[in-house]
């Protein structure tokens, strides 16, 4: 079933809920879905699972929910940049998984492709393959690793047709095409809203069978930081 | 109406508007026709969403079904290449795949990819979309050219897939996969249940909307 | 090293060696190498392993060298196209190698990606799972399949820039470009090669670190059927 | 020239022209200063390939490098997804990468994710780099602030990956792996062979062409 709806911010965090699993695009800013985040900042829910290159910075984006105790796992590569997310996981408040940024997105990637797990050779050796199957194929040794998938991703495109096929901007692409891939349900934030038809087909980087609905964007990253540009 | 056409026919009312479709070759690819196209979205494993019929003087030698016949492209329709596209019906994405077969099994496994004794050189991605997307529709005449049932105790052809249709549609019954077991919920045309008790070898049980109706249309 | 040529079609042929694995590009004649195909059928190689959705028709395209006696064995998921394959598997004459088209286009990928193997739960309980390893994940039965790799991919697609960079066109994309990033050699056939800055950044389906040379295409499909541009 | 300065010049010599390179943070992000830019092509693993360097007043909030520096975009550049990028990298289609390091040894491996004793909370690409790239150069100081070897017998921080590193270049010195270790094939500035033994605590071979030099430059 696919009608993707345009639909508010508040109704599209509404379908966060509690002990959910939640993708979230974007490279630190870059491509992050910044007027849902703000959203589901007060939005009630706790125990939240986060799949996220980072977990946002110290009291910014995802570190808000972070602040607010609403996190129970973060999943990403990078979380070195909200210094906070040490003390939560030091205190055993934060459960981490960190993952090398290529598992972590080929994993993203193989949950939205119907992969049960892929063999690597990335991390091999490393103490992020401890507790991990190795295996060697071929004269070269692999770990495992399985899939991510969530209940609800969040990502940040640049422009959605009606029905919902979406074309991103330069480096905001990153970890969104995958993610919108990888979810049950997923709501692109995007500045634009086209007619169908509008869109080069041979550009759609994400086809519209991925989008369940669309969200115009409110807080946007500008040269001068996160600006609010009004409902 | 003629059988196939029948068949695609009734197939057509079985989907949700704005549901992502895939046709397999045969008498699903007839399915379309019955098909309002702004309420429906086909999906072709070759790599296109928006998949719609095409006219004559519209062919495009390079844009072709997964049966490598021709087709339009659909406002708003995308491309990608046969990798993404397998993630697509892998992953889930696709809602429906509706495929033709030569045998279904009682316990809902499909045959539709080799004949015993034949050489076995070509699966294509059957077996792609039959695990993979979330409604397996099958559409096929009920019994062989021969006259043998088609839906039978036990495939005796190579299984596509060891998970289950979920409904078959042929030119005499409607089958559905409640609970255990298919349920044959509507009879087609001038079908008795009588015919379809005879011309079927697989164990399946009547809806009591049937028994009401009594057994005949 | 990346520095595409615009080379001749002779010179690109010339690269496939005896007992090499050759990955050709196509669904049908759909965004097919008709050009280079044809050079093969002139080259004098033998024991080749094709991996291609299909091995052409009889007497057509790959159906070509197989009538010459160069293949060892076929790697694809559809050989029904071509009756004559089932002739030369039967003798004796010719490996064949059947997965389904998922499972096929998916290995392609991961020989790309680096990946050294990937479970799916595509042909589990099939005569195609047999002497496949199995293996449980969170209840599901999965089939272990292992990459695609070749020493030359002969490509299809629309436009290249001086660079490299490559654009398809329709559903004449297909196979393409994974079979550019699964070969040690790659050469595209195109219609036409355009200054660089010409293809949009966000549309290029296969960045040119992937292309080693170029070719223009001479044979092309139309709808009365291939036909002979010229050089 | 200061050190990283020195470095970074050394490091763009070494390159051959029209590879692709992937630049890691710090003194590699400054390779791309000694570039000519149309004779070499940029990857970052967000998702660029033809990365060049940006004039203030250009600067696109949304066009930056795995730094998450503002960056330029080359003519001919492409933009893909994360797991594209990294399938780049991992199936060997990225010539070379240019990394730092908190240790190297003499087997060749490289540590530069984390430090024993401090919270391991960031990874980043690194690891993924350093198996998929087919030539891998460090970029580094000799000894880190403290006065303390980088290059050491065997590495005390937690590696990033078994597969050894080809080059490494530092404010004094060049080291490249040959046979079975690092040979010491350059001095750089004023370093003078006798430095090079005291502030490295690795094993290495010296290259014969720098005994006929003598011990300094």
């Amino acid at each position: 079933m696919n009608i993707p709806k345009h639909i508010d911010v508040d109704q599209a965090v509404a379908n966060v809920k509690s002990d959910d699993t939640i993708m979230v695009g974007g490279f630190g800013l870059v491509g992050s879905p910044l007027t849902m985040i703000d959203a589901l900042t007060h939005w009630d829910v706790t125990n939240l699972t986060i799949i996220s290159n980072n977990v946002g910075e110290t009291g910014k984006g995802l570190g808000i929910l972070l602040q607010q105790g609403k996190l129970k796992k973060a999943v990403g590569s990078y979380f070195t940049s909200n210094r906070e997310v040490a003390k939560w996981y030091n205190e055993g408040k934060l459960e981490l998984d960190l993952l090398p940024q290529g598992t972590f997105a080929e994993a993203i990637r193989a949950g939205g492709a119907g992969i049960g797990g892929f063999y690597t050779k990335t991390a091999v050796g490393t103490e992020l393959a401890q507790g991990k199957e190795t295996r060697d194929i071929d004269g070269e040794t692999y770990l495992l690793e399985k899939p991510l998938k969530a209940d609800v991703a969040l990502i940040r495109a640049e422009k959605a047709d009606t029905k919902g096929n979406l074309v991103y901007y330069k480096t905001a692409r990153n970890f969104n095409p995958i993610m919108a891939s990888a979810a049950a349900y997923v709501v692109a934030e995007v500045d634009e809203i086209v007619d169908e038809g509008e869109l080069d087909p041979e550009a759609i980087a994400t086809p519209h069978l991925f989008v369940d609905a669309l969200v115009k964007s409110r807080y946007v990253l500008t040269k001068e930081g996160v600006v609010d540009r009004g409902r | 109406m003629a059988g196939k056409e029948r068949i695609a026919q009734r197939a057509a009312q079985d989907l949700e508007p704005f549901s992502i479709i895939n046709l397999g070759i045969g008498i699903p690819t007839m399915v379309a026709d019955y098909l309002d196209k702004d309420n429906y979205y086909l999906h072709t494993e070759n790599g296109l969403l928006g998949v719609t019929s095409v006219e004559e003087e519209n062919i495009d030698p390079l844009l072709v079904n997964a049966g490598k016949l021709p087709v339009g492209e659909a406002v708003g329709a995308s491309y990608f290449h046969s990798a993404d596209s397998f993630a697509m019906i892998r992953g889930g994405h696709v809602d429906v795949a509706i495929l033709g077969a030569l045998q279904i099994d009682a316990a809902g496994r499909v045959a539709n990819w080799a004949i015993p004794g034949k050489d076995i050189i070509g699966v294509g991605g059957a077996m792609d979309l039959l695990v993979g997307a979330k409604k397996i529709l099958i559409t096929t005449n009920h019994v062989s050219k021969d006259g043998s049932p088609k839906i039978v105790e036990e495939c005796t052809y190579p299984i596509t897939s060891t998970r289950r249709a979920d409904v078959i549609i042929t030119d005499l019954a409607v089958f559905r996969w409640i609970h255990d077991g298919y349920v044959l919920t509507d009879l087609l045309g001038d079908a008795t249940l009588q015919e379809i008790a005879e011309k079927t070898t697989a164990s399946y049980r009547v809806s009591d909307k049937l028994y009401e109706k009594g057994s005949t249309k």
